[in-house]
């Protein structure tokens, strides 16, 4: 039992798996359960009414840290990015210094306090301070980036690859933050959540979702067939935003062995900790050693 | 055929109502008032008398103009600008204290009179700071009775003013509402059950009959109210119970 | 002098034209405002009707809207019941409410969200949680509007029923109730509509249907026509309720006031 | 035989003792449910006071508790005026509230989700658009309530202040409010826990502080102290509000209710 | 000194109120009853007449057991299980019918009683499915006095009962009380302002002062009701009118 985002990416694969009988391949069978939020699906997992999720692994380093031993398994790399208007005078962080900035998620999200990190280092301005924040809901702030009421826009990379479509460019990215906090690569910021003593008990049945994933993902890298299947699911407006969909989709395929992930997840978590605080990481001091899935063997 | 009243002339008070009547909620109509027509003096005192369901309440409602629901034609006194009534039940606002009770229906040329010598008669003296429910019934009465008096009206209708009292307070508040009536030119509307009280107070009675109300007789008395002792009193309540059986 | 205020046929069909002419304005207003805003975020009438036909094709809107009434029906009764309950019992004893009223400052101020959170974590993710969580809600407001409805209770009658010893069903059915129409009334109005705003919140956090949940996706998709068609849908069928069950309901409930009431 | 109905100093001191011991009961049944449940988003009283400290040192919660309270406040003047005066005039007047009845429903059941979206989007993502959000959602829930209220009004009164030719504003202040008073307690009391849960996602969906944008970064660490911590902090302010203005001020207009009302 | 009164022993009503006295919102206190004492034999009529205001309403409260803040002694009739009073407003419940009305004071063994006779005789016939709203005050009186009656009660309290009707609707239910009351061994304690109706019902009259009330003195009738023709009543009104100037 999966619990996902309706109209998430997590949804998309898993629809082209089942299409493609890949679960059945790989002597799984899923049952996909759609919350309407974010939060709905972690209550869900919490409550134990599905047995995974997906969510990133600083939540599930937390949860470890505080006595629920979840595991974390690489989905995507992808995540937000700032954007702003093609003809806007912003090119570089610096520009953002009074200027009406829109994030998404919150004042701790991880995405923003890197990018923060990155201006502090780059552009020597503190973000948080010299800009003018607005925090709101993604699909608002989307919006207002369109009106022009915002003059950029911190947001996740599907609104972002909506807004791109719509005539945005990316001004800087999270995973150029990460790569400036430290990362040696593209990090997956999310992935599949589940508590621990369930996955050990049906390892199995974990392993073949993942190599199911795999083989999924490796589908939609490679077939655009697909991609028009999951139109409806995707909910395109048009032609243009389902290849940028599809096309940021396939740049956050993680592809990295997973201890260089768990190398830089650590590297990121110290950078985290110093910005974020207690109050984002949790009790731990470090990241949780337990927190990447044991079983794991990353493929490519 | 029905003898419709036609509208009178006069100054005073001319009341034709050919019909009213209820559409109760349970859906039958109910005739209150079928072919009642009388007028009042201006600046007389005119009593109706009717057993009780008849539609006397009614009917003042209809002079009042609370209720314009009727087939007729109701002519009030010319500049009857100010009209005070006293209901059957004392309406006082609950959550208003004595005082500020009379004093809101007040115009506000009146609004800082003293009223201390009227709730003096009325015996309501101490009790203006008190609420409705603290009063008995008759002292509530007798607040109705102050406001109505206070505002000096030109009109006065009154709905049974003086039940609820005893024999003694009674006559010093007929003696004071006949002082009220007589300093300006009122023009006053009573309905009673009590013929003594009529004879004691009234220019012309009005006597009803049964419900649908219309007029059974009308009596006037000349007789200036200084000259009405206890003997002519007599004589002339036994006249009336002659005339009328069952009233006394 | 009131035609219109008479029951029977001739009132009912004075009724109809009204509300059709009502409906008539809204819309009419709703669209001259929308095309003078000319914006995707504000649909034309013509606009959300499609977006609602459309999900009524797939059979999604209607299948939603079952579930999501469900719930509001269920936790209606629940928290009409319990809160007109409690009520009533505060109103009527002085102390019991000075007790209790840092309670109901609580439980009235406690975000819906927590409860909600809450109820799905001890309860479990199924339907009881949601409607629980619902009805959690809902109650001390229902509370609160039947205690000050009891507070306010005519005293001389209730002497008048002590001395002829009316049973308590008969207190309550003959005496206390009729009193508390009004009450029961504001009540019920803003309870079916407070009862599907937080059903929204529920299934928003919890449920895999229902019209929270559809709104959510929409709105994840900024959608607004598609979010005003399951509004609608929803408004309608508490059109439907206030005409066929409650205004008839209250006009036989105040009969006594007189017609002109 | 009532003499904690009292009022004055004695009459005060049994309230306070009333409320210290209500508020212990309910800490003792609290801190009991937390041990047994063990569990950590079932928080021990100690450990949200501790969660509360932690962010008054900081003076978050200082900060984010007087930005909240300003939009509530704000809201609720707006709300209440503007909902009592249509409602009164609704309740007061038959073919108006024909009319708007299907008005009203529908402004009662736009999800808040939908009027605060649309406000964002119309006015900006700015104060008066969330107080505006906030006073929208709460109106038609004011409405219904007085209107009920002003149906409910007594006739003979009514037609005494006609004959004695009370001026509108005697009529409002002396007849009028004083019948409403119960239906405008009902409404103060529900309405301000309204405004406060409508705030709280007004603040979530658009605003860079308040009480509602704290729960939400909390909510999103799963740190469940905290959010109580916060509720109860606003809890606080409520009671603080409900003893020291709403109590007293309803002790007064009932004063003619008779000391055991 | 305060002459306290002492409780006397009968097996009807003894009523022995040292004092009753009322904290109005204001914070004044009232004193409403001191020191009045009075008994009624079980059976017996007795009527209380006194000035408004005095305080009667709150005596019929004390024994009624309606208010139980006071000082003093009300010892009931023994075995008065059912007790119907008839307040000075008629207290219907506005939102049922007549007939409802009646009906729910009954107890379980006469909830299905025939009520026809009785509403023939009070004049309500007719009027049994309407709402107290379409009732005049008269009628709505009426309506109070048939839920009294129904219940064939053992202890009957009457606050004022006759006022707002006409004479001859007065002495029709003046002669159905007396009826009702002779039938069954009923105790009845009655208050008016009507020195006449008082003496054409009671065994006893009793008088009562000013506010604060306590007894002014006390009469015994004990002529059969049946003698109590005209010529006899002018001459014992006569006579209370000479011991009590005031209450005629
Ligand atoms: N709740 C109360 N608070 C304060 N004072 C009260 C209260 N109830 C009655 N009183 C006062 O007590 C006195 C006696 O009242 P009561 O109703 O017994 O008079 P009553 O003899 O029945 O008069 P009436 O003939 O006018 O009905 C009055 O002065 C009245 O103002
Ligand atoms: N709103 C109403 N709906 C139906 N019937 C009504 C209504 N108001 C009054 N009636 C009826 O009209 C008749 C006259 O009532 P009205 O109040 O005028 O009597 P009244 O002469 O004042 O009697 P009383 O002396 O008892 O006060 C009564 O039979 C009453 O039942
Ligand atoms: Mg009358
Ligand atoms: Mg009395």
């Amino acid at each position: 039992r999966v619990g996902v985002l309706k109209f998430g990416t997590v949804n998309w694969e898993l629809d082209a798996m089942k299409r493609n009988g890949l679960d059945a391949k790989h002597g799984i069978s899923i049952e996909v359960q759609p919350f309407a939020g974010e939060e709905a699906t972690a209550v869900a997992l919490q409550g134990g009414a599905v047995d995974m999720i997906v969510s990133d692994w600083l939540w599930v380093s937390r949860m470890r840290a505080e006595g629920t031993p979840y595991v974390f398994a690489p989905y995507s790399t992808s995540v937000g990015s700032i954007m702003v208007p093609k003809d806007s005078a912003i090119r570089s962080l610096g520009d953002l210094k009074g200027k009406v900035l829109g994030v998404a998620g919150g004042p701790l999200d991880k995405n923003w306090l890197l990018i923060q990190a990155l201006a502090r280092r780059e552009a020597k301005i503190d973000l948080a301070e010299e800009a003018e924040i607005a925090y709101a809901a993604p699909p608002l702030l989307a919006e207002k980036a369109r009106q022009g009421e915002l003059d950029a826009v911190l947001i996740f990379w599907n609104y972002a690859a909506r807004l791109e479509a719509a005539g945005f460019r990316e001004l800087v990215s999270g995973e150029e933050a990460a790569g400036a906090a430290g990362a040696s690569g593209p990090v997956a910021a999310i992935g599949y959540v589940f508590p621990e003593a369930w996955a050990r008990e049906h390892s199995a049945a974990v392993e073949g979702f993942l190599a199911a994933s795999r083989e999924t993902k490796q589908l939609l890298a490679t077939s655009d067939s697909e991609w028009t299947a999951l139109a409806p699911l995707i909910k395109a407006e048009d032609e243009t935003t389902l290849n940028v969909m599809r096309d940021r989709y396939r740049r956050g395929i993680p592809h990295r062995a997973v201890t260089e992930e768990v190398k830089d997840a650590e590297r990121l978590y110290r950078v985290l900790r110093d910005i974020g605080g207690e109050k984002l990481v949790g009790p731990g001091l470090t990241l949780d050693s337990g927190t990447y899935w044991a079983g794991l063997k990353n493929a490519s | 055929m029905l003898d419709v009243p036609k509208p009178m002339k006069t100054d005073g008070l001319a009341v034709a109502i050919e019909e009213k009547s209820f559409l109760s909620a349970n859906g039958r109509r109910i005739l209150a008032v079928s072919g009642l027509s009388f007028t009042a003096q201006a600046g007389a005192f005119t009593t109706l008398i009717g057993p009780s369901g008849c539609g006397k309440t009614t009917t003042l409602r209809l002079v009042l103009g609370l209720d314009t629901d009727f087939r007729g034609q109701i002519q009030r006194p010319a500049g009857a600008s100010r009209v005070a009534a006293v209901f059957q039940e004392p309406r006082l606002l609950p959550w208003r204290d004595v005082e500020t009770n009379v004093r809101l229906a007040l115009p506000q040329a009146l609004r800082r009179r003293d009223l201390r010598p009227l709730f003096e008669t009325l015996g309501l003296s101490g009790l203006e700071r008190h609420f409705p429910a603290e009063l008995s019934l008759g002292l509530a009465r007798r607040a109705a009775l102050a406001r109505a008096f206070a505002i000096e009206p030109s009109l006065l209708v009154l709905d049974e003013p003086f039940v609820s009292l005893d024999e003694e307070t009674a006559t010093r508040l007929r003696t004071l509402l006949i002082d009220v009536w007589s300093t300006r030119p009122t023009t006053a509307l009573m309905v009673t059950h009590n013929l003594r009280e009529a004879v004691e107070l009234s220019d012309r009675i009005v006597f009803l009959s049964e419900r649908p109300a219309k007029v059974r007789g009308m009596e006037d008395i000349a007789t200036p109210r200084a000259d009405r002792d206890a003997a002519w009193r007599a004589r002339i309540l036994e006249r009336l119970d002659a005339l009328y059986p069952g009233v006394l | 002098m009131h035609p219109d205020a008479g029951t029977g046929a001739k009132g009912s069909l004075a009724r109809l034209a009204t509300l059709v002419l009502s409906v008539l304005v809204l819309l009419a207003v709703w669209w001259i405002g929308a095309d003078l805003a000319h914006s995707r975020l504000v649909p034309t009438p013509a606009a959300v009707l499609a977006a609602g036909w459309a999900d009524t094709r797939t059979g999604e809107l209607p299948f939603h809207l079952a579930m999501t009434l469900l719930r509001v029906v269920a936790a209606f009764v629940v928290a009409m019941a319990i809160g007109a309950a409690i009520g009533i019992a505060l109103g009527m004893n002085r102390a019991a409410n000075r007790f209790f009223d840092p309670w109901l400052i609580l439980f009235l101020n406690i975000p819906a969200l927590v409860v909600i959170v809450l109820a799905y974590l001890w309860i479990g993710l199924n339907e009881t949680a949601a409607i629980g969580a619902i009805a959690v809600n809902k109650i001390p407001n229902v509370v609160v509007t039947f205690r000050e409805g009891a507070r306010a209770l005519d005293r001389p009658l209730a002497e008048m029923a002590r001395i002829y010893r009316f049973g308590f069903v008969d207190r309550l059915r003959h005496l206390v109730l009729p009193q508390l129409q009004p009450y029961a009334a504001a009540a019920a109005r803003s309870g079916l509509s407070l009862i599907w705003k937080i059903a929204l919140v529920v299934e928003l956090l919890g449920r895999s249907n229902g019209v929270g949940f559809q709104i959510n996706l929409y709105f994840s998709l900024a959608d607004v026509a598609a979010i005003l068609a399951y509004t609608l849908a929803f408004v309608a069928v508490m059109l439907a309720i206030e005409i066929l069950v409650l205004q008839p309901l209250e006009r036989r409930a105040t009969r006594w006031r007189g017609r002109h009431a």
